[in-house]
């Protein structure tokens, strides 16, 4: 029974059941002590735009979709390396202790705040400096989500031959469903329904219609980038009703089914008898090229544990529509956690997959590490229930990696349009703030890095800049509680362990970009690793040289530049946020603030 | 030349009629005569209207009707000369009192009754008032002839370029609200069913462009709109009108034809004993005349001869309309 | 909503009406905020956007802004009153980058 | 000798000279002719057209449009210009653009706002306000350049509003001052970044912008209501309905404190002119007829009356027109005025 996927999900339930029942309930009467009568901002600014109340499920429901996407799909295949149970542990104890305490905190310091989301409550706490430094941490954050998500879709497109007709199709659905709603106004069940009906059928004409592995050889990967930037490009460009909403509107069914479905798969992984046959634990330091447990996989799972994009999305929008402060412990706490055991769902894919079908899903990747192999774990606990027939299993490929598709495209979509949002407010009426320069700059610079193919790294620097933002505003939290003279060490200690970890991590990756150059210059001890570098600019064979070496030294230089950028601006966040929170915990109780609180 | 008996004679559809010209050369005379002729000879219930101002039409007809509304003057002849100061006032007041309906109020709030006020101090609200209070009086559809007797030039122009930007500024106005109201709609669909209730402000503004609409339709349209020029034979009025012409052209409205004023009949030359003087005029009057001719050439409908006496009351309107109607000057 | 007092009412006695049935409208309810809220969310703030536009040109003067409201602007000041501070409250806020994400 | 030469004389700084009247009248040719004279006194003079249709390059005869200041040819230091606002309007509309754009900086609307703008400043109220600008504009710069300005203002509702203007202009600028301060008070309140926001909002260039529009105005009012540098003189013929509209438009002008210079009477046929047609019946009854009006206007305007132009055989058009109608200006009297 322990072997099975199925107990991640139970484990998770009960673990999550306690944090959500008893150490939530404890810490919200001992910190926040929600008042049911107390007027939120959705009822003292109601304005039926932004600020206006909505019941609690359907804010659930909201936040869930916001906050859970490719972050606890994707992230546990690096924890691979370390093997299944320490992955298990982080998610299970990182919400427990972390996660939920962070999406939780967002929503409530913003409905404290007036409803107001993560820049001005920087500002208000930490002064000017602190939501500049943010807006640049921000600003690198953003070119490396994007950098990630661009390299993704274009190695999915790759690996899976049957998806780039299929997501096209998928696409275009939104698109017309979209005409359908806006334009024509046909009612919204009929539309989904068609959508619904035209996804099945793109998926089938992804099948009919497969582009080959490596059509261009080594360049294939920056094709497909190409293809993506210019997706990303019309999605930013265009008006979001016009194409963002609507696909992320049809995308949603897909996406969700696939979650359910995996979950179910979880569920009755005793019953299909597919069982955990990954090691459950590989050692501290299996791989030079991954690095040490701490602090890598406290950054590489990211959103199942603790996610800082989660503070943001609380902050912005939940937190105003908020109907009583007594609701923000379901949804905010709720959803977390929710998203917790989707993780560890997650995780079960890749772990009940053998070596042999892990080398499969590496190859059809070209060799890349073993990022296809959520799909093939997927389709391996899906299809058991479904009747495991070839046919079967060639669909759920193409749904599987369509799905993935899906999820980081309309993510990012939002990031893209949302760097430009800030390219505004940071270059203002430079070039570099307007609208066409400022999304093609947004779109060139990943593009560059997502061809460069040192794609451990940057999912790293992901996971590290997404923690470490995490851990920022747990401590604007935490500053919050000082100020209002609330127990603030239950949020304290996690932020601190989170800055510390992530900026460890951060380090590391910078010293692996440092000795992979230091080693191509020549430096004796570093000799041994290699530029990080893949596609066209890789060695073509172990000893021939590199092609493009000036290039990739460039690269991998830029590379430790933006680590260096990221440490920094994340150091300095740090460092004004604890100076504030000294400043406020030494500050007697003053009267304006209790009241507030 | 015939007179406008005749052009009235070919042009029954004619609903509308404009007079438009420098000031001073006798376009209220020109009007009023007209409207006369209408009502009187043609039996048709006439109303003409004044943008002037200056409330020439009370002085030609001796009479106050100044902001008094539509008078009847004689059966079938009714005149009205807009006081815009007035039903720009009497306009804001209907505007605080349908506040005071709708939200059950017994004052206007301070700071929104201030502005409201503060609108007359606007300048287009004056040319806005009379141009709204023409096109009330043409959709109401009681009278079948409409005379108006314009502003001078510039302010003919303006009044005129006022119907264009009003209708431009409903029309975009329209649209924007138009957009709105699709996202009402649109977020009512995106619910789930359930429609969008009616926009109060869009009921409104298709109100507004209706009207304006059918007065831009109905002025801009040849058949049932006559657009006169009036002129004297000078130098500087023939300059003007020809500025004028083009400047109207630009707005969409074309002459229907041209009245030339105040010409001295060319048969006192052959007076032996006429003065230096009236020699003297006559002789550039006959100058201009030929470049009028010249330059509008079939536009000419009437050929007014210079009145001994200025035409004020009904007596003197019955005369001059004689010569505005039965052009008996050739030339 | 802008302009739409009823409505609003509407719909709370709608939700309210609908307390009895809770399982399925905790079900709808978050069915609904997955998939249509956002979505719906977006269409509002599309709404305000044009309407900020509309409310500029044709009472921009409120604001400080010299443009000359026609006269007919009136006519639609009436159905505006309500509304005035919270437009102008909407217009006036500072906005940060964060709250532009969604 | 005329009571407008011995006005000129009693108030050496007149500066500001304004001509108005119902259309057709003469007003153009009173303020070229009194522009003229001016600069026989040794003044450089201005002659600026308010009109939206401009008729100085007609009484003239010579090319003086553009809206640039030309020198008249034949003249030692008359200087004209048609006064075009475009520019102004121009200016209104570019900052209200970026105003608009400003406001709407996240959102993703799926319209262009550009012909909004345009129609948000599509006024023609504006041009009437840039017209006023324009003088202002005149009154303030070529002030000091010239000795006299002569503005030959439109037709009366045109002059009256703009002159009105003095007083709409002002409630209007108050109002917009207000409603911007108060607008401005708001984004303080509202916003997170209180002393960024505080900087922006004292530079705020709108604000600027309305107060220097102010402070402009305030100065021209001072100056236009000084009746030792602003006169405004109205022309009439002597018809029924000109002398009603000078009336009235006396009244209006007076309601805004405008000093008023006084009354031209044009177009006046002679006894000497009659008397020598030996009874033509045209120019015996308009001469009866101008009699009586000649008798309303001495009785309701009396003393205003500064001047007389006689009607002349031809049509006043050229330089040397303007001259005559300059000199008759300052000399003629009626022979019988003084008998009425």
């Amino acid at each position: 029974m322990a072997n099975y996927p199925f107990i991640f999900v139970v484990f998770a339930i009960i673990a999550y059941g306690i944090a959500f029942r008893v150490y939530g309930k404890w810490y919200d009467r001992t910190v926040w002590k929600p008042d049911p009568k107390r007027t939120t901002p959705a009822h003292m600014y109601m304005d039926g735009v932004e600020y206006f109340p909505v019941s609690k499920y359907v804010l659930w429901g909201y936040q869930f979709k916001s906050i859970a996407a490719l972050g606890p799909i994707l992230g546990p295949f690096v924890a691979l390396s370390f093997g299944w149970l320490p992955a298990l542990i982080w998610i299970i104890l990182g919400n427990f202790f972390i996660g939920w305490l962070q999406d939780y905190g967002a929503i409530m310091v913003s409905v404290r705040n007036e409803g107001r989301s993560f820049g001005p409550i920087s500002y208000e706490l930490t002064g000017p400096k602190g939501r500049n430094t943010l807006l640049g941490f921000l600003l690198f954050y953003m070119i490396i989500i994007s950098a990630v998500f661009i390299y993704l879709v274009a190695t999915f497109w790759n690996i899976f031959p049957t998806t780039f007709v299929a997501t096209l199709g998928i696409f275009a659905t939104g698109i017309l469903a979209g005409r359908l709603l806006y334009k024509y106004r046909i009612n919204v069940v009929r539309v989904t329904i068609l959508a619904l009906v035209l996804i099945v059928v793109s998926i089938f004409l992804g099948r009919l219609l497969p582009i080959p592995s490596n059509f261009l050889g080594n360049w294939t990967i920056a094709f497909w980038a190409v293809v993506v930037c210019g997706i990303l490009f019309a999605g930013s460009i265009l008006p979001m009703p016009v194409f963002i909403q609507p696909v992320n509107y049809v995308s949603f069914f897909p996406t969700y089914l696939a979650i359910i479905l995996i979950l179910i798969g979880a569920l009755l992984s005793p019953i299909t008898n597919i069982s955990l046959v990954q090691a459950s634990f590989k050692g501290f330091y299996p791989d030079p090229n991954v690095g040490p447990l701490w602090p890598i996989l406290f950054v590489a799972i990211a959103c199942g544990a603790i996610s800082g994009w989660h503070s943001l999305v609380g902050s912005s929008t939940t937190s105003k529509q908020l109907d009583i402060e007594t609701d923000a412990h379901p949804v905010g706490a709720g959803s977390m956690l929710s998203e917790g055991l989707l993780a560890l769902a997650s995780v079960s894919c890749y772990m009940v997959l053998t070596n042999d079908e892990m080398k499969v899903a590496a190859e059809a990747a070209g060799g890349v590490r073993n990022i296809g192999s959520w799909v093939y774990g997927a389709v391996k606990l899906t299809s058991a229930y479904f009747g495991g027939g070839e046919a079967v299993k060639n669909f759920l490929t193409t749904y599987f990696g369509v799905v993935l598709v899906i999820y980081a495209l309309t993510v990012q979509a939002l990031v893209t349009r949302f760097w430009r949002l800030i390219s505004a407010e940071v270059f203002g009426q430079n070039i570099l703030g307007q609208k066409y320069p400022a999304t093609f700059v947004g779109l060139l610079i990943p593009w560059i890095f997502a061809i460069t193919g040192s794609w451990i790294n940057l999912w790293l620097y992901f996971g590290g800049s997404n923690q470490l933002l995490a851990g920022l505003a747990i401590m604007l939290i935490t500053i919050h509680l000082a100020r209002v003279k609330s127990p603030s060490i239950y949020t304290l200690i996690p932020a601190t362990f989170m800055i510390i970890t992530t900026l460890a991590a951060l380090l590391w990756e910078i010293y692996d970009f440092t000795r992979a150059v230091l080693g191509y210059l020549g430096v004796e001890e570093f000799t041994k690793f290699g530029l990080k570098v893949a596609g066209p600019l890789a060695k073509p064979s172990p000893d021939a040289p590199y092609p493009y070496p000036t290039i990739s030294v460039l690269l991998n230089s830029v590379f430790i530049l933006v680590g260096v950028m990221l440490f920094l601006l994340g150091l300095r966040m740090a460092y004004y946020t604890y100076k504030a929170y000294f400043r406020f915990k030494a500050e007697p109780t003053p009267a304006m603030a209790r009241e507030s609180a | 030349m015939k007179g406008l008996g005749e052009f009235f004679d070919r042009r029954r559809d004619v609903e509308i009629v404009i007079f438009a010209g420098k000031g001073g050369l006798g376009k209220t005379t020109s009007s009023s005569s007209l409207a006369y002729y209408m009502a009187t000879v043609k039996n048709k219930k006439t109303l003409l209207f004044s943008t002037d101002p200056q409330a020439s039409l009370s002085d030609i007809f001796e009479r106050d009707f100044f902001g008094k509304g539509v008078t009847e003057i004689i059966p079938n002849l009714y005149v009205v000369e807009i006081d815009a100061d007035r039903r720009v006032a009497e306009y804001q007041n209907e505007v605080k009192q349908k506040i005071k309906d709708m939200y059950g109020l017994d004052e206007v709030p301070a700071e929104i009754e201030e502005y409201i006020d503060s609108t007359s101090a606007e300048p287009a609200m004056y040319e806005s008032a009379t141009y709204d209070a023409m096109a009330e009086l043409v959709a109401q559809k009681n009278f079948d002839i409409y005379i108006f007797d314009m502003p001078p030039f510039g302010h003919g122009v303006r009044m005129v370029a006022m119907a264009d930007i009003l209708s431009k500024w409903i029309e975009k106005i329209t649209e924007a609200r138009e957009k709105v109201v699709e996202y009402d709609e649109v977020a009512a669909t995106l619910k789930g069913g359930g429609q969008a209730s009616e926009d109060m402000v869009m009921k409104e503004l298709l109100d507004i462009r209706n009207k304006i609409k059918n007065f831009t339709d109905l002025i801009t349209d040849r058949k049932r709109t006559a657009f006169f020029m009036v002129l004297i034979p000078e130098s500087m009025a023939i300059v003007d009108t020809e500025r004028a012409l083009k400047m109207f052209n630009d707005l969409g409205i074309e002459m229907s034809g041209l009245v030339v004023n105040q010409i001295y009949p060319v048969e006192l030359l052959q007076n032996p004993n006429l003065s230096e003087f009236l020699r003297n005029r006559i002789l550039m009057q006959q100058q201009y005349l030929k470049v009028i001719k010249e330059k509008f050439g079939d536009y000419i409908v009437a050929a007014v001869p210079m009145f001994t006496r200025e035409p004020k009351g009904l007596e003197m309107i019955k005369i001059a309309s004689e010569d505005l109607i039965h052009s008996k000057i050739k030339f | 909503m802008f302009w739409k007092k009823k409505d609003k009412e509407k719909e709370q006695e709608k939700e309210q009406g609908s307390e009895k049935t809770g399982f399925k409208k905790a079900a709808k309810g978050v069915l609904y905020g997955m998939a249509s809220h956002g979505h719906v969310m977006s269409a509002l703030r599309t709404r305000m956007y044009l309407e900020h536009l509309f409310m500029f040109i044709t009472l921009g003067d409120m604001l400080g802004i010299p443009v000359l409201p026609p006269y007919y602007s009136l006519r639609i000041l009436p159905y505006a009153v309500p509304n005035i501070k919270s437009w102008k409250m909407r217009v006036f806020r500072e906005r940060d980058f964060t709250d532009a994400i969604f | 000798m005329t009571s407008l030469e011995r006005l000129l004389a009693e108030k050496p700084n007149l500066k500001f000279i304004f001509t108005g009247g119902k259309g057709g009248v003469g007003k153009t040719v009173s303020a070229a002719a009194i522009a003229y004279k001016s600069t026989l006194q040794g003044k450089k003079t201005l002659l600026a057209s308010l009109n939206p249709v401009h008729s100085l390059a007609s009484v003239f005869n010579q090319d003086l449009t553009g809206g640039t200041i030309k020198r008249v040819e034949g003249t030692s230091h008359l200087y004209a210009i048609e006064v075009d606002a475009k520019d102004i309007v121009e200016r209104y509309r570019e900052n209200i653009g970026k105003r608009v754009r400003e406001f709407l900086k996240w959102s993703d609307i799926p319209v262009d706002a550009g012909p909004f703008v345009d129609i948000a400043v599509t006024n023609p109220a504006f041009e009437e306000s840039a017209m006023f600008d324009k003088m202002m504009d005149i009154m303030l710069q070529q002030g000091s350049e010239y000795d006299r300005i002569v503005f030959d203002t439109a037709a009366v509702a045109n002059a009256v509003r703009l002159i009105g203007l003095s007083k709409i202009y002002g409630l209007w600028l108050g109002r917009m001052i207000e409603s911007r301060k108060e607008a401005l008070s708001m984004r303080v309140q509202l916003s997170f970044r209180k002393e960024k926001v505080m900087e922006e909002v004292k530079k705020d260039p709108l604000m600027a912008d309305l107060i220097s529009m102010n402070e402009r105005f305030l100065k021209v009012k001072n100056v236009l209501i000084d009746s030792n540098i602003t006169a405004f003189f109205f022309v009439t013929l002597p018809l029924a309905l000109p002398i009603a509209v000078v009336k009235r438009f006396i009244t209006m002008v007076k309601a805004y404190d405008i000093p008023v210079g006084g009354v031209i009477v044009n177009g006046i046929l002679s006894r000497e002119t009659v008397e020598a047609s030996q009874g033509e019946e045209y120019l015996k009854n308009k001469y009866e007829e101008q009699i009586q009006y000649m008798r309303t206007i001495k009785k309701d305007l009396g003393d205003l009356v500064r001047a007389y132009i006689p009607l002349y055989p031809r049509e006043v058009v050229g330089l040397e027109m303007i001259k005559k109608v300059s000199e008759d200006m300052f000399s003629y009297v009626p022979s019988f005025w003084n008998e009425l």
